[in-house]
């Protein structure tokens, strides 16, 4: 059943970035042209709950997405398997979201 | 006259082997299972090949050639050869047996582990369902139920070669006209049963299996259609 | 030599995503590590950007956004042939994909001008 | 002497058609305890004819048809000469198992808009009656009963291929069959208390033949061997539309469906003429067994393509009907070359199925305690001629009867006899002969044979040329017996197990020729030119063959007309006769 379970999540997840990389596809391209530098992030970012809650969002899809991409790949291609292949997938998960927390936090809160 | 000839490389022994090259004459009506039976014929008595029907109902000839699985007896020869090159290879994804031999036995295993048949809830002495044939649900057995069990899509998977447990391609697509099926009467044990590690939610939509399904049907679709089906129950909670 | 069977698109998607998520999600943890730095005030951030500036750090930024838009239109691709009921014509939507990141990507380009 | 390996089941089954499938699942519904093998010559359920069927099954399941009226049709449709018995046993039968095909197997047959059961017109018959999955019937009933058979625990020695009845040493009843377990080489004896014989027969000793390549006819031959009666075994169905396209391709020979003469398909011979026009009022619907005599007549004025048969033409009725109606034929001659849609096709007549068989009676058994017969390897269900659709029907009725059988013969009085040895050195010395012999064309010998039985023992007989065939065969028999075989891989090895093919089917050979001899009538598919008329009715006999030593004995028996007689008829229209008999 965990399967179907991790199913769900990573389309479900899927779903839910996709319009979330699309926003920030564009922005990267907008902010690009303008000259990328970090007062800019940072004066867009400082202090929005909006930004705050897109990134934040963005981090949570992304840290149950990702790991268990990895963990298809690392099952199909490196043969690992088991109990080490959930709890490589949930440290994963867990590192991805801690570090995207922090990034969040850095760039949103930084200021307050 | 000079006929026209063919190379083929035919490859001889077990899980270790060789490929023995072999000229043989090309006729304007030659299948691969044609070429394969000459060489048994004229050169190479022990050469090791299966076939049945010669007509592609059986699904008991499949061969790798020139790298893709097919059926050989219904492949004719001018529509695959290479500059008059053939390399005949077993299947892919399955132990071998001897030469172009191989063992189906895990195959059918998978088919099996896919809850691959009929469970009845009615018995020989009542009278048989009435069921609409163009209801959506008879419409996805009938789209998926011409299986002869070939194998060709299973060796075409580079998932069932990756991942051990996977049920692969023709076993699912088994399990997903049964889903349909509206006289069985343990759908919600079949759901289950192909939600396991390995199941449909293996399956990574290469679309392999559909490229290569001699009679043409379509596995990843039925693939995506348990993939739907798992969702829903998962959702609703009856799922185990 | 006879080549070994030739893939068909739809196998190539899926390769292409599967290795386009993978460099993704091993990419991100320093993305992440990056955007952090502005903890430490921004300067700091600000001088890691400009670290960035290298044309190879430029050019694999490029790289990643392509990747990101391929992951992104391949992985909308699958969930179309899983959710949605399809017939036959799935080399369009691998089509369409490899348009679109090219598109994404030459934008990107250019705006780098 | 080479090792044999032993076991023991309680029930063998040799083949895994209709009949054999069939008879495993019914053995263990009656009895769960048993042990029961099926044992075939290739994958279960991948080889033999019933996965072969396109037209469909016959059965009377609508209200207004009946089992009188599929039983007439059978009778009239076999000239007479059915045992009535078998054949009532077979229409009655035909009921039950469809429902549990349906129902419990899980067959998915085609369905009227209403949600009933569809059943389609099928040449020969008073009513549409022939159920059908599309125009892959027998891949719909045998992938299903693979599976059920699969899920239940049978033992299943695959790839293995039955070359002795063996009997008890006393020579009463059976005692278990030897095998060469095909992917070693080696040999197997496999004892058992009951052992039914399901190999399915098949003409495949006919130049042009339909059915597939493991078919060999070895149970007839094993059982003329252990001394059971073969009946009706002069009568060899010939399909008229087998395609042509060479003798190298294993494809020629394969049945392009009857559909296409019945949608208004031409033949044409070589001179491009629609020689059908003059000989029958019906010219190419005519029924089976004129078609093919009048192509084969045409063949021996060397009116000819250039293969050496006829050509169906199906153009003028529009290539995009024939693409669309015909998908299957038409994919099918495309995949080798042909353009059945818009060109001409080659065809010629093929020997189909064998209306003879082992005597047997109505639960299967025959004349050797333990031993059971069903399904093709039965005569006597068909007479003269076979309903297309009562094949499959004839398989799957009498192969769960037998599993039942078995089933109560093993409660009752099964028991492991000891093997005759000396039967099972014997075999495995003639099993071995090859490799001793020096080498030889085996090549050569089966064409000789095709020829022989096409040109001397096929569609149009004569007593000159049946005692032709006949000597041909003894010099075929003497030339197979000196023929030789490297010996360096018996593994797998094919051109080894054509010679035990080619043995069996001369063995059969001269048993067909002997009864076509003895019939000095003309009659379904037995059509003798030295006597063109259908003999008198009320006093119809039948072929009886078997073996004393290297002797071959051939009776003729009366038929016993136990339900009707000549003339009578059981429903109140006229049955099967007056249509498309065949
Ligand atoms: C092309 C074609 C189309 C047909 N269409 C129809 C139709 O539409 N309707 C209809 O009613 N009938 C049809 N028939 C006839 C029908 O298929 C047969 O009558 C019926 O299926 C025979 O079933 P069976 O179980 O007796 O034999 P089969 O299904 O032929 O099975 C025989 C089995 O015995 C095995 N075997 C053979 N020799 C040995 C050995 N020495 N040791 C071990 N195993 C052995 C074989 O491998 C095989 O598994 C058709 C036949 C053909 C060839
Ligand atoms: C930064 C964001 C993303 C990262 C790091 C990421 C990472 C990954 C990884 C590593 C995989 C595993 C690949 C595989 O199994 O073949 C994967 C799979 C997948 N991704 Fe993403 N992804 C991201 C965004 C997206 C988006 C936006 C979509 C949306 C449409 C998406 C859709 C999918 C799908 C459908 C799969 C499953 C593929 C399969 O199982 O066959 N991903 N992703
Ligand atoms: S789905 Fe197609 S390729 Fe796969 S086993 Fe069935 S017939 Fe063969
Ligand atoms: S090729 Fe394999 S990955 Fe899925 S779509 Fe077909 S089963
Ligand atoms: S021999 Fe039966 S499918 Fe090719």
């Amino acid at each position: 059943m965990t399967d179907a379970r991790l199913y769900l999540l990573q389309r479900a997840t899927a779903v839910l970035l996709a319009p979330l990389v699309l926003v920030h596809l564009g922005l990267i391209l907008h902010a690009v042209e303008a000259g990328l530098s970090a007062a800019e992030i940072l004066q867009r970012t400082r202090g929005s709950i909006a930004w705050a809650t897109f990134y934040g969002l963005f981090v949570l899809a992304v840290a149950v997405h990702a790991p268990i991409g990895l963990r298809n790949v690392a099952r199909e291609w490196l043969a690992w398997g088991g109990r080490w292949l959930n709890w490589a997938t949930f440290l994963m998960g867990v590192l991805l979201l801690w570090l995207g927390a922090r990034a969040v936090w850095a760039v949103v809160g930084g200021g307050l | 006259m000079v006929e026209n000839m063919l190379d083929v490389e035919i490859w001889r022994g077990k899980e270790t082997g060789r490929f023995e090259t072999y000229r043989v004459p090309n006729g304007s009506s030659q299948t691969i299972l044609d070429v394969v039976t000459w060489v048994q014929r004229n050169v190479e008595p022990a050469l090791a090949y299966r076939f049945a029907c010669r007509v592609g109902m059986c699904g008991s000839c499949a061969m790798t050639v020139n790298g893709r699985p097919r059926w050989t007896c219904r492949s004719h020869v001018s529509k695959v050869v290479k500059s008059g090159r053939l390399r005949i290879e077993p299947l892919y994804n399955m132990p071998r047996i001897k030469d172009l031999v191989v063992d189906m036995t895990p195959f059918f295993e998978k088919w099996q582990a896919a809850r691959g048949q009929f469970k009845p809830s009615i018995t020989r002495f009542d009278p048989m369902e009435r069921i609409s044939p163009d209801s959506m649900r008879r419409r996805a057995v009938d789209a998926g139920i011409e299986c002869i069990n070939c194998g060709v899509c299973h060796a075409a998977c580079d998932v069932v070669a990756w991942n051990n447990d996977y049920l692969g391609p023709a076993a699912l697509n088994r399990s997903w006209t049964l889903a349909n099926d509206e006289r069985d009467a343990d759908r919600g044990g079949l759901l289950s049963t192909i939600s396991r590690s390995g199941g449909c939610h293996s399956c990574h939509t290469h679309g392999s299996c559909v490229e290569d399904c001699p009679v043409g049907l379509n596995p990843a679709a039925g693939i995506a259609g348990l993939k739907r089906m798992t969702l829903t129950g998962l959702l609703r909670g009856d799922l185990g | 030599m006879i080549q070994r069977w030739r893939r068909h698109p739809g196998y190539w998607a899926a390769i292409a995503h599967r290795l386009s998520g993978l460099v993704l999600a091993l990419f991100l943890p320093a993305h992440f590590l990056v955007l952090g730095l502005a903890l430490e005030g921004e300067i700091v951030l600000e001088s890691a950007i400009r670290w960035a500036d290298q044309p190879l750090v430029k050019f694999s930024e490029w790289a990643l956004i392509v990747l990101l838009t391929l992951h992104l239109s391949l992985g909308l691709r699958i969930l179309i042939l899983e959710f949605l009921p399809w017939r036959g014509s799935r080399q369009a939507l691998i089509g369409f994909g490899a348009l679109v990141s090219i598109l994404a990507g030459s934008v990107f380009l250019l705006k780098l001008e | 002497m080479a090792t044999i390996e032993r076991m023991k089941t309680d029930i063998l089954i040799l083949g895994s058609g209709g009949a054999g499938l069939f008879a495993a699942l019914h053995a263990l519904q009656t009895a769960p305890d048993l042990d029961v093998t099926v044992a075939v010559k290739g994958l279960l359920g991948k080889c033999g004819c019933t996965r072969m069927v396109q037209g469909g099954y016959n059965v009377a399941l609508a209200p207004e048809d009946s089992l009188e009226r599929h039983f007439m049709d059978t009778i009239v449709g076999g000239k007479w000469l059915p045992r009535q018995d078998l054949a009532w046993r077979l229409i009655e039968g035909a009921v039950e198992r469809i429902h549990e095909l349906e129902n419990e197997i899980g067959c998915f047959f085609d369905r009227n808009p209403d949600g009933s059961l569809h059943q389609k017109a099928f040449a020969g018959q008073s009513f549409d009656r022939t159920v059908h999955k599309g125009d892959l019937t027998g891949i719909e009933i045998i992938g299903r009963l693979m599976e059920q058979v699969w899920a239940r625990g049978i033992n299943r020695l695959e790839e293995h291929r039955a070359i002795t009845l063996v009997p008890t040493a006393d020579g009463a009843s059976i005692a278990g069959a030897l095998f060469i377990d095909m992917r070693s080489g080696g040999y197997r004896l496999v004892q058992a208390k009951a052992l039914l014989l399901a190999t399915g027969g098949g003409p495949t000793m006919y130049l042009y033949h339909t059915p597939s390549g493991d078919k060999t006819c070895d149970g007839m031959a094993m059982a003329l061997r252990l001394g059971l009666g073969l009946r009706d075994m002069e009568m060899v169905q010939f399909h008229p539309t087998g395609l042509l396209a060479g003798t190298q391709t294993r494809m020629t020979g394969t049945v392009l469906e009857e559909g296409l003469r019945g949608a208004g398909g031409h033949l044409l011979n070589g001179d491009g003429e629609r020689f059908m026009l003059a000989l029958d009022p019906a010219a190419e619907r005519a029924t089976r067994d004129v078609v093919s005599r009048a192509i084969f007549a045409e063949m021996r004025a060397g009116r000819t393509t250039p293969n050496g048969g006829v050509h169906i033409r199906m153009n003028h009725l529009g290539p995009s009907l024939v693409t669309k109606r015909f998908k299957g034929m038409v994919d099918r001659c495309n995949d080798c070359g042909f353009d059945l849609a818009g060109g001409f096709v080659e065809v010629v007549p093929t020997a189909h199925y064998m209306m003879g068989g082992v005597e047997f009676e109505l639960d299967c058994s025959t004349t050797m305690s333990g031993l059971f017969v069903a399904g093709e390897d039965g005569g006597g269900v068909h007479g003269a001629n076979r309903l297309g659709g009562n094949g499959v029907a004839n398989s799957t009725v009498f192969g769960g009867i037998a599993g039942d059988s078995m089933a109560a013969f093993v409660a009752k009085m099964g028991r492991h006899g000891d093997p005759d040895e000396l039967v099972v050195e014997e075999s495995v010395a003639r099993a071995e002969r090859p490799f001793a012999n020096p080498l030889g064309d085996l090549d050569g010998l089966r064409d000789h044979l095709w020829q022989v039985m096409w040109d001397n023992v096929g569609i149009l007989r004569t007593e000159d040329s049946l005692r032709q065939g006949i000597d041909a065969l003894d010099g075929l028999e003497a030339e197979l017996n000196a023929i030789g075989l490297a010996d360096d891989d018996r593994a797998f090895n094919l051109t080894w197990h054509d010679c035990m093919n080619l043995e069996s089917l001369i063995t059969v050979s001269r048993v067909i020729a002997e009864a076509a001899l003895a019939r000095r009538d003309s009659r379904g598919a037995h059509f003798r030119e030295d006597y063109p008329n259908t003999g008198d009715l009320d006093n119809t006999a039948h072929t009886k063959v078997t073996r004393s030593g290297e002797e071959l004995k051939v009776e003729m028996k009366p038929v016993e007309f136990s339900i009707v007689k000549p003339g009578e008829t059981l429903v109140y229209e006229e049955a099967g006769g007056a249509i498309d008999v065949h």
